[in-house]
């Protein structure tokens, strides 16, 4: 093509495209030469692709199946009088597609016009409370993802609350000084010690942050475990001492502050 | 039954239609309002049409929906913002342009595999069909007789309330004529074949 | 809302306040109805003693009832038995979709109050939850230990049968089981402890 007079954003997908070379060339969509339209398909593509554009997969298929079609037409015929092979009508195709893509719009104002249209559902007036008939799992699993689509309304919706209630925010440094306080007085404390009070889930991350700050910094150590441990690590168990030559307190000025949720 | 009524005026018959059609909520089938009530369902779609008409012309918020097999009461559409209003509906019922267009792609051409979808679409449409699947709008009618047996899609009778049709002939006409649907099995065949073992088990 | 609808002749107040109780199917409140409509509760009340007039006197097979604070649309108790045998036999009827997703919430988070089942979903289930334990598909298990010490809600055995199962263990594991994380118990303990007192008195 001379002159680039499309962009591939303009097509919702190949087909688009492919009608658009059609009607651009002035072909009949019952008689396309697949020879022609390939090699403008491909052009374009590769215009598209020079212009370091991401080119969709859709797009990509269509140009492979387009290839195949073109190959067959070029391989000669052993007997002229067999069938041609079956493949697929890409005139239909496009007509069922040009079809759908003009009543799309004829659809839309019936469906806002009658959409108001409400059912009953179906349990409320059972002649016998109890009755329950044979249910398929399948409904279960539509109902699960219909309340998992209204999850994201109503996070939404909280996420937009949430500034207006005053946020509690939950500083590492606070719990930073709980557990150095901590393993002062005990000596030595578990990560469950250490964890297993906090109130909320933003405090457990706090303190959680904390213990791995006070490690970076080296001021607090992980202590050897027995000898018939496999690992010096064990989990909630892992047991945390204050490190006697601790470097100069300087470094937690970085402590992250957490906010709830 | 455990007792022994006999429906005899015309009247009454009309009623005990509109009485099972309520409890039940979904559409029901001519064939069973036939069976229980023990009138012919030539009969019983008479008696129907005269229900119809008497909430279309009734000043009432109800309507009595016939469809080609069933039929359904339902509330006329205006005051749907109102009942959405007062139970707490969301507004899930927007539907994309993707989805009006596999929507259109299915009413037209059906029944029709997830394949012939694709293909006619030129692009990915699953996410589109499942989310027409839940809102109930297409569902499978069937299975295709070739390799795979792949699912046919249909649209549903939710689909004609919403739509505000009767029957598939009110679907809007235009300009381009379809030609007959002979692509399904081709489709189904070439494409389906690959796709549809692990997809169709997870289905059912 | 999306159109401009007010209601001004009151016709269509009658038709809407049909609608909407006809939509909702459980008994619904005449100050919702009021809200909704923006009619003063006295209104709402003769409009509905008229409705009910309507539907007593017409040959219908359909009955308004009214109760002190709400109304609802009902069969005519004669229909029964006929409704019994038409509904019966339908595979999979009558779990509306709300019991449906109340159902689905408790099966997979449980057990749980019902503040969660209500922060989960977005809206007031409780009619869908007495529902389910009047059906018996779920049932209280314990109370949480929290101020108001709400309720906790589990599935039952039949609710197992009726779904084909054995074991819990067997409710099948989809990529988009319900996190239950990111609303905390916490949530459930800051609503319940307002609410319960009442609420659950009324269950004991």
């Amino acid at each position: 093509m001379e002159n680039m007079t499309y962009r591939l954003s303009d097509f919702e997908g190949p087909l688009d495209l492919l009608l658009a070379l059609i009607e651009k060339n002035k072909l009949n969509i019952l008689d396309i030469p697949i020879a022609l339209i390939c090699d403008q398909y491909l052009e374009f593509l590769e215009n598209a692709r020079a212009m370091d554009m991401d080119i969709a997969t859709d797009f990509l298929n269509m140009a492979s199946k387009l290839m195949v079609w073109k190959s067959e037409m070029l391989l000669p015929h052993e007997d002229e009088g067999a069938e041609k092979p079956p493949r697929f009508d890409l005139s239909d195709i496009l007509i069922r597609h040009q079809h759908a893509k003009e009543v799309v719009p004829k659809l839309f104002p019936l469906y806002a016009y009658f959409g108001g249209r409400c059912v009953k559902d179906t349990d409320e007036i059972s002649p016998d409370k109890t009755f329950v008939a044979e249910q398929k799992i399948t409904d279960l699993l539509a109902a699960v993802r219909r309340v998992n689509s209204y999850r994201d309304t109503i996070e939404n919706a909280k996420t937009a609350f949430v500034p207006m209630v005053s946020k509690p925010i939950v500083p590492v440094e606070g719990k930073i000084v709980s557990i150095l306080e901590t393993l002062h007085l005990f000596g030595t404390a578990t990560l469950r010690d250490l964890l297993s009070n906090e109130p909320t889930l933003a405090d457990l991350i706090a303190s959680f942050m904390g213990v791995l700050e006070l490690i970076k910094l080296r001021r607090i150590l992980i202590e050897e475990g027995d000898e018939n441990a496999e690992n010096s690590v064990h989990g909630e168990g892992t047991c945390f001492f204050i490190n006697p030559d601790a470097p100069a307190e300087d470094a937690e000025a970085d402590a992250t502050v957490l906010s709830k949720e | 039954m455990e007792t022994e009524n006999t429906l005899q005026p015309i009247k009454d018959v009309e009623s005990c239609i509109e009485a099972i059609v309520f409890a039940a909520g979904y559409p029901m089938p001519y064939q069973k309002l036939s069976e229980v009530i023990g009138v012919g369902v030539r009969e019983i779609k008479k008696f129907c049409a005269r229900i119809a008409k008497r909430y279309e012309s009734d000043s009432t918020g109800l309507l009595f929906l016939q469809f080609p097999d069933s039929c359904q009461f339902c509330t006329k559409e205006q005051y749907g913002p109102y009942i959405r209003e007062a139970l707490n509906v969301r507004r899930g019922g927007n539907l994309s342009s993707a989805s009006m267009e596999v929507l259109a792609v299915v009413a037209y051409n059906q029944p029709v595999t997830r394949a012939f979808i694709d293909a006619v679409r030129g692009v990915d449409s699953s996410y589109a069909v499942n989310s027409l699947i839940d809102k109930e709008l297409i569902a499978a009618t069937g299975r295709l007789d070739a390799p795979g047996r792949p699912l046919l899609y249909g649209t549903t009778e939710k689909f004609l309330r919403v739509f505000g049709l009767s029957t598939l002939d009110d679907l809007p006409k235009t300009e381009t004529v379809l030609p007959p649907n002979t692509l399904t099995d081709q489709l189904a065949i070439e494409v389906d074949a690959k796709e549809a073992p692990q997809q169709e088990d997870a289905e059912d």
